[in-house]
């Protein structure tokens, strides 16, 4: 058992899923996880480095896995916008490594010192063109130290950069955790015949180990060549990742339910806001209202499957997230009038409280019976 | 405890060790089996502005993190009793280092020579350590125990006697206080 | 929010002083040539004696937090690169 | 004359004080600098705009009573370029600090001094990271500690005056905040000279550089900035001054020199063009 | 009458609506802006830069705006992503910009001379933290013309950055015009009093006409100053410009018809797609199908209500664009059930062929009329 | 000894020839010079990376029979800095543009010389931007045409060689395609040095930078290369020779100096903390 | 025209100034009171690769902007007529500049001495002059007048007399051939 | 898609050359020493007389699109810096 902070949970999971390479630029409130990195890594022999800005941090962080390392950077959202070029530039190369982004209160400098959920749009569409994104979040310390091992996990699966989205309280915070045992995924070293194709479905090799691969971030098909290659070749890539992470969709959405058995009004939230989320449904069932919520840990590929399968038996979803309305979007399309959705959404860098919550979840259920209408 | 939850609010100006005081009484009710989160909140300033921190112990698992009314504050500063210090839970209790009074006249709580006794011991910066001390003895948030194993845990071992000391005069002046909350 | 100034005179000369702007930092205190300025209880500036002040200016020069204004055109008294 | 201690009431914002700044920061005192700057040269503060990256530093223009702009980190220049362009007859000053101007910032540094663009950078230099906790900058002795280099830096750093002129600058001075005096008369040459301007002013953050560094509290550090300075003649560096310098960083006018300034250069574009230039 | 490109179309309609200030960084697709305005606007005495790259190009147009210019920039993905930051620091200024972004095949360097829409979502939600975005599409060289003359209105108008979507067929596409006249939106000079607030509803007031402004990218109030202003203060000007943009919804909306009346299925598209979806309803309407489209130029803010009325009056609406389905996730989001709704995505830098949209069309109508399921 | 024209075969990426470099551009010849220089100091291939920025030099990676990454415009250096600290042993030759590595990449080009990483710089000189269609650069001279300085560029341009120096590179030299003997000899040489090195080879852009300045086709253009450079010997420039330059370009080694390169004081670093760096 | 809407597609290699010779003929189609469209595209090389550029006129507004079978091809090199000049409609006319044939044996459609015409003219750049003339005289494709109206509004002047020239010449290259496509 | 390239030999030497790499652009023609390049109709490059090769491997050095290449080390025939 140890109290730690979230950013520590961060750094002590990279570090226990492998990660040997840190490049980065401080920023609140993600600094610490940068600061744990510069004094875990150097002991370890792993790499660390502050580079000059986060443009090139999250270009370090490429190259170093092209040089086999295990790299990962963490920032905020001025941050998060200045690396997206390069998120782009990882997912179009398949290059596996990790993306911290801990939310502060926002547009531009904001709020450095509060939270906020204001990129979760940003991360699965902040990069220009189009792209398969991987995103998780958390919601307390220990969450935060799974799922940053579990990116670690998925980035090396599925050979793509992935994002996990933390906020300004959960960065700060510290709970006491039993820490769970980490294995990193091993890497296979593939054989390197004459036909070995370096993209697709191959495995990852980095530069030295043989095989004298092109790495671009134009298009190009499974040689890595651009030369004959056209577009077709990289959507037939994206369109193969997006399928073989549907079919893995059951083990890689990562959620928690709770008392979303026989939940007439379904909370569906994620990050911080599923812990005010998680009250409120106890003091709506204390009321005797059935309710009920859903964490979701993995907002992108976004689990519409799951979202429908919950709106089917529920009278009415309701999205509380730090922001003016993010999440609630793709929810509403999934849902597709199987039951009303509402958001609820803040950004002034305040939590809600449960009691706002609980509130909101009333006047929707409240609305729902009188067929009224709420501004949603 | 108590409450369960227990909700603790400790403030002051940056650069009094608010969060490590927070902290330090975390890792004393983690000691005591107890559930804990502790959250923190601070502006731009990375001194003088008024800061604080949180903490929720629970014999159960924490849902929402932070607090909104606590049941115990330790206020170490004007500027931190003017931001923070006059939302208490009914029934709760509110210590207050004395000078706050100067500033504040109608300031509410009890009035504890906090930062006077630090100085007595040699060094300001004690302040926090006695207030811990004080809030324990008063208040019984943790056992005196666990805190002290906390303390040592926590703290920089160079200036581990002063705190040591500190405590244990933040225990004796919680326990001078006339009416325990 | 800001507290009224305290203007302390001697003769034509004055020395208005901020006080709420104060943070206590020492720079003023320790680079004082007449030595009539220390911190109270509070660490708030106070000038102890103005009648000895000799409005050199260098306690506004120092200090980072704009505390103290010399109302007359000032001269310098003190050397170039003066006490720190 | 130098002007130090007058009523600068006037040049600050009186409604943003007191400032977020730590006991004893040096920033406060450049601040002061170019408030006294303005006053020595009778800006008209109506056309003056203060634009500041992001950074402990890059905070001052709330506290000049004058147009302000509180940009993004490191891009001050950039803001500060389309500003003077689009209306060139503001003064405009730039306030950055060395992780602002030379880590994140420092390709518009070095292109704004290439253009000789009539702006005045004042540039905080206080050898660390202050806004976000003391982390290493460009400008990180080897050796220091930062919380990025628990065990001390093993990055060279950036002579910031010398990158500045290599890239063309064409007034380049250095002075800290020990030197109240000069400081500032070095901030209101840089602001009169008609080009791109750099005043680099050492400074102190005595909560993270000097605590970690166990350089004690500001009145300590200001002993150390004179300490580890040398007050040179104007003009280029000698190379036997270098010599003399051993561990020790000049403090001066290092290069002061007029080459056809770009919003000059726009207009004689424009004109060859037909068109008049901010008519 | 005069055949001009699409990018020639924006530079001219730029200088037509006033605008005086262009810094910008050369990339392909967009490059032909700034080269046309190199040559405009020196000799009418306006300012012409070329900057180091994309986040000074965005910050030198902001800055110039603060400096009473009418400033723009033109970019296309890559750069797109890198001023990002800087959109989202217009936004939470109050700062009137226009930002042009000529959409090329993606993710990364991608197909640079190849069209694409990957950045309808990124124009939204490109920036970090949460904010309103105004983003308008061109399908026409006329279009491109009218759409950027009225993004200078509706920066003007709003105070804010607005972006104009093309793409690279249409960038670099000639079409004869009779160019429209255009009158820039006059700007006010307000009263200066004591207690004038530079921020929230008044008119914008450059640097040194009289108002010390103090602009930051921080949390503020109305009167610009962070100082006590938290959170609450820059949402409520968010949710306030939020409420402005819905009030003048139907003026903002621009959006042509194209046999809609009586549409049993509805083509939901934009931009450079919208021309081959209207030679595909041509194609239905000859078949006896009863096929519409609906072409959206304003997308963001999105006109759910709009989309709305459609989807109650239609069978299913098919929302061809070329990327991997985005603008179709607010559309599935609006229609709420009310119709099916389909995506029709391609990211392989092609055009969609009119007879590849009616063929989904008639394929969707087909899953429709049997109750069969269309992947959507 | 020179070994011009010798058989490059193994050094070419064969199935990625031709290139589209336009007929006569500068950067195949360039390309060669980098194949050349491997193949006299005998790398091994699959530990070489040719890290590559966006740009018509930017595409030199894909013609390299070793390993290669084109990465984004202007960011190679970071991408090659992450690379080389996650494997030392891999060479790494960086080529990029003169927008590549001065407009966009400016601040990453100045950042790798302050650490002294052991990457080589090769930095294609063409005085313009060509994949985009010949917009100015940061190098091109001032009054020179290019589409976006249709009247002529009021800009002063950046010496790279300058800025490498005041940067902190410690290999630092220029060459031009016309130099054939020489160019892949300085090549070699920075790729041996054991630091950050520069060699910045003025190229020929015929398509763009020499039809917009009337400068002929690219053999005519070799000849204007010949005429605006003089070789100078190693060394800092003499202040005597900056005179006898006026109008020429020196062409040479202008530093070459031995300090700690970065991941050598990376692994001290590691080893000082306790642990092995690259085991 | 010959049908309406009249898709045309001109290819070659870059450098042949095919784009400036698509934006020609839509200008001439515009003179001639019509509707046009003209796309271009282009690889990343900037002379050599392949390059289109397509015109589309119609008596009516266009919707899809880009040609899918071409009613008229004129193709100037071989890279060009292996990636895109297989491709026509029905009953569509596809010129040919001769030397193709030497690389592309096989290749379909009437082989007309363009480049042979232009280098006889003094500059083989008047290449896709030459071929626009000839173009017209065969097809018709918009009138001759409106063509040397069209050149004349978008050449360079210093090129001006080769251009007209080449036009005049392409025209009779046109005329020359047997039978009229 | 690489056409195999041709080898001309003179006596021990020979220079292979790529011709569909060859991009026209005149370069080896002109410094050519022995003047015995020259492009044909197509532009490209032809090697008129490769009796009167003297091997310098200029060509190759000049050429930016690797078309020669040279079969035996060779040794530079002409002076540093030699002809454009
Ligand atoms: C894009 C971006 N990256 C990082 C930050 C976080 N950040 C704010 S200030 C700062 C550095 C401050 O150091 P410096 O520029 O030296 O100024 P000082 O605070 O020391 O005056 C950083 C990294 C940010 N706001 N935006
Ligand atoms: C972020 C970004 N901005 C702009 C571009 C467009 N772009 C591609 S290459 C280039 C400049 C090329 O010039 P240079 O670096 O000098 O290389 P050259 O082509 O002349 O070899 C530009 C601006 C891009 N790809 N990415
Ligand atoms: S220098 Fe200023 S802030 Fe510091 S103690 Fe003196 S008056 Fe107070
Ligand atoms: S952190 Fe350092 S630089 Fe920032 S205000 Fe405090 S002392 Fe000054
Ligand atoms: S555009 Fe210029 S630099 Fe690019 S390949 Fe052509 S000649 Fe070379
Ligand atoms: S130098 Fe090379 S590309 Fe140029 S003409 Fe000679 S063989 Fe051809």
């Amino acid at each position: 058992m140890k109290l730690i902070q979230g950013n520590e949970a961060v750094a002590l999971a990279a570090a226990a899923a492998g990660c040997d390479f840190y490049a980065g630029y401080p920023i609140t409130p993600a600094t610490e996880i940068m600061e744990q990195m510069a004094r875990i890594l150097p002991p370890q022999g792993g790499v660390f480095i502050q580079m000059e800005d986060e443009l090139s941090a999250a270009a370090a962080v490429i190259g170093a896995a092209w040089g086999g390392a295990r790299a990962m950077t963490a920032t905020s959202g001025p941050g998060f916008s200045l690396m997206q070029e390069h998120i782009g530039y990882a997912a179009m190369t398949q290059t596996p490594c990790v993306f911290v982004d801990s939310q502060r209160g926002g547009p531009s400098t904001g709020l450095p010192t509060l939270p906020a959920q204001g990129e979760v749009m940003q991360s699965r569409f902040g990069s220009h063109g189009d792209r398969v994104a991987i995103v998780l979040t958390a919601s307390s310390v220990l969450s935060a130290y799974e799922m940053t091992a579990r990116a670690f996990d998925l980035a090396e699966t599925y050979r793509q950069p992935v994002v996990v989205l933390l906020d300004a309280v959960l960065s700060h915070m510290r709970e006491n955790v039993d820490l769970p045992e980490i294995q990193p995924v091993p890497r296979v070293v593939p054989e390197l015949g004459e036909d070995f194709q370096p993209f697709g479905d191959s495995p990852f090799v980095p530069f030295g180990e043989g095989h004298r691969t092109v790495v671009t971030g134009l298009a190009h098909d499974e040689t890595g060549l651009p030369k004959t290659a056209g577009g077709k070749a990289t959507e037939r890539l994206l369109r193969a990742l997006e399928a073989r992470l549907a079919r893995d969709a059951r083990e890689i959405t990562y959620y928690r339910a709770h008392a979303l058995e026989g939940a007439k009004v379904v909370l569906l939230s994620y990050g911080i806001t599923a812990r005010a989320a998680r009250e409120a449904v106890d003091v709506l069932r204390g009321e005797g209202i059935a309710a009920g919520l859903l964490d979701l840990q993995t907002i992108w590929p976004f689990p519409d499957w799951l979202v429908q399968e919950v709106a089917e038996r529920a009278d009415a979803i309701l999205v509380p997230e730090l922001n003016l309305g993010q999440l609630v979007i793709p929810v509403q399309a999934a849902v597709a009038g199987r039951c009303r959705v509402a958001p609820l959404g803040r950004a002034d860098g305040n939590l809600f409280t449960p009691e706002e919550i609980a509130q909101a979840a009333r006047a929707l259920l409240a609305a729902e019976e009188t067929g009224g209408v709420l501004h949603g | 405890m108590r409450s369960d939850p227990l909700r603790i609010r400790l403030s002051g100006r940056g650069g009094q060790g608010i969060i490590l005081a927070g902290t330090v009484l975390a890792e004393a009710a983690m000691q005591d089996g107890l559930h804990v989160v502790q959250t923190q909140s601070y502006g731009p300033e990375a001194r003088l502005g008024a800061s604080k921190s949180e903490v929720v112990v629970s014999s159960r698992d924490i849902a929402f993190p932070e607090v909104l009314m606590p049941d115990l504050v330790l206020c170490f500063s004007r500027e931190a009793y003017q931001k923070f210090g006059r939302q208490v839970a009914q029934g709760g209790v509110v210590l207050l280092e004395e000078t706050i009074l100067a500033d504040v006249p109608d300031a509410q709580g009890q009035l504890l020579p906090l930062r006077r006794t630090a100085r007595e011991l040699g060094n300001e910066l004690a302040l926090n350590v006695v207030g811990l001390g004080a809030l324990v003895a008063i208040t019984e948030a943790v056992s005196r125990e666990s805190l002290r194993a906390a303390l040592r845990h926590r703290m920089k071992p160079e200036f581990m006697e002063l705190n040591v000391q500190a405590l244990e005069a933040g225990f004796r002046l919680g326990e001078s206080v006339p009416s325990r909350a | 929010m800001k507290e009224p100034a305290l203007t302390l005179t001697a003769g034509d000369r004055s020395l208005t002083v901020q006080r709420d702007w104060c943070k206590g930092c020492n720079l003023c205190v320790q680079s004082c040539p007449a030595g009539i300025l220390s911190l109270d209880e509070g660490e708030r500036i106070v000038v102890e004696d103005i009648s000895r002040c000799i409005f050199c200016g260098v306690c506004a020069a120092r200090c980072p937090d704009f505390v103290f204004t010399l109302a007359r055109e000032w001269q310098p008294q003190v050397a170039m690169g003066g006490p720190a | 004359m130098a002007s130090v201690g007058q009523d600068l009431t006037e040049y600050l914002r009186q409604e943003m004080m007191p400032t977020v700044w730590c006991p004893g920061c040096g920033h406060g005192i450049i601040a002061q600098g170019i408030a006294t700057a303005l006053q020595q040269i009778g800006a008209d503060l109506d056309q003056v705009v203060v634009v500041g990256g992001i950074g402990c530093s890059g905070r001052t223009p709330f506290y000049m009573n004058t147009g302000a702009m509180h940009t993004t980190h490191g891009r001050a220049l950039a803001f500060a370029t389309g500003l003077k362009l689009a209306r060139p007859r503001l003064t405009v000053v730039v306030t950055m600090g060395d992780g602002d101007a030379l880590a994140i910032g420092g390709n518009h540094f070095i292109h704004a001094a290439r253009r000789n663009i009539d702006l005045t950078v004042v540039l905080y230099n206080n050898s660390i990271y202050g806004m976000t906790g003391g982390q290493s900058a460009p400008t990180t002795p080897q050796g220091s500690r930062s919380t990025t280099t628990p065990l001390g830096s093993i990055e060279p750093n950036f002579d910031a005056t010398v990158l500045a002129q290599a890239a063309g600058a064409t007034f380049v001075a250095r002075s800290t905040t020990f030197d109240f005096q000069e400081m500032p008369q070095l901030i209101a040459r840089a602001i009169r000279h008609p080009g791109f301007s750099v005043v680099e002013v050492l400074s102190q953050c005595p909560t993270y550089y000097g605590r970690l560094n166990r350089l004690g509290e500001a009145p300590e550090m200001l002993q150390w900035e004179r300490d580890r300075t040398l007050p040179v003649p104007d003009g280029p560096l000698p190379e036997i001054t270098r010599e003399d310098l051993v561990g020790k960083q000049p403090i001066g006018i290092f290069r002061e020199e007029i080459r056809p300034e770009y919003t000059a250069r726009y207009r004689e574009l424009c004109a060859a063009a037909g068109g008049t230039y901010n008519a």
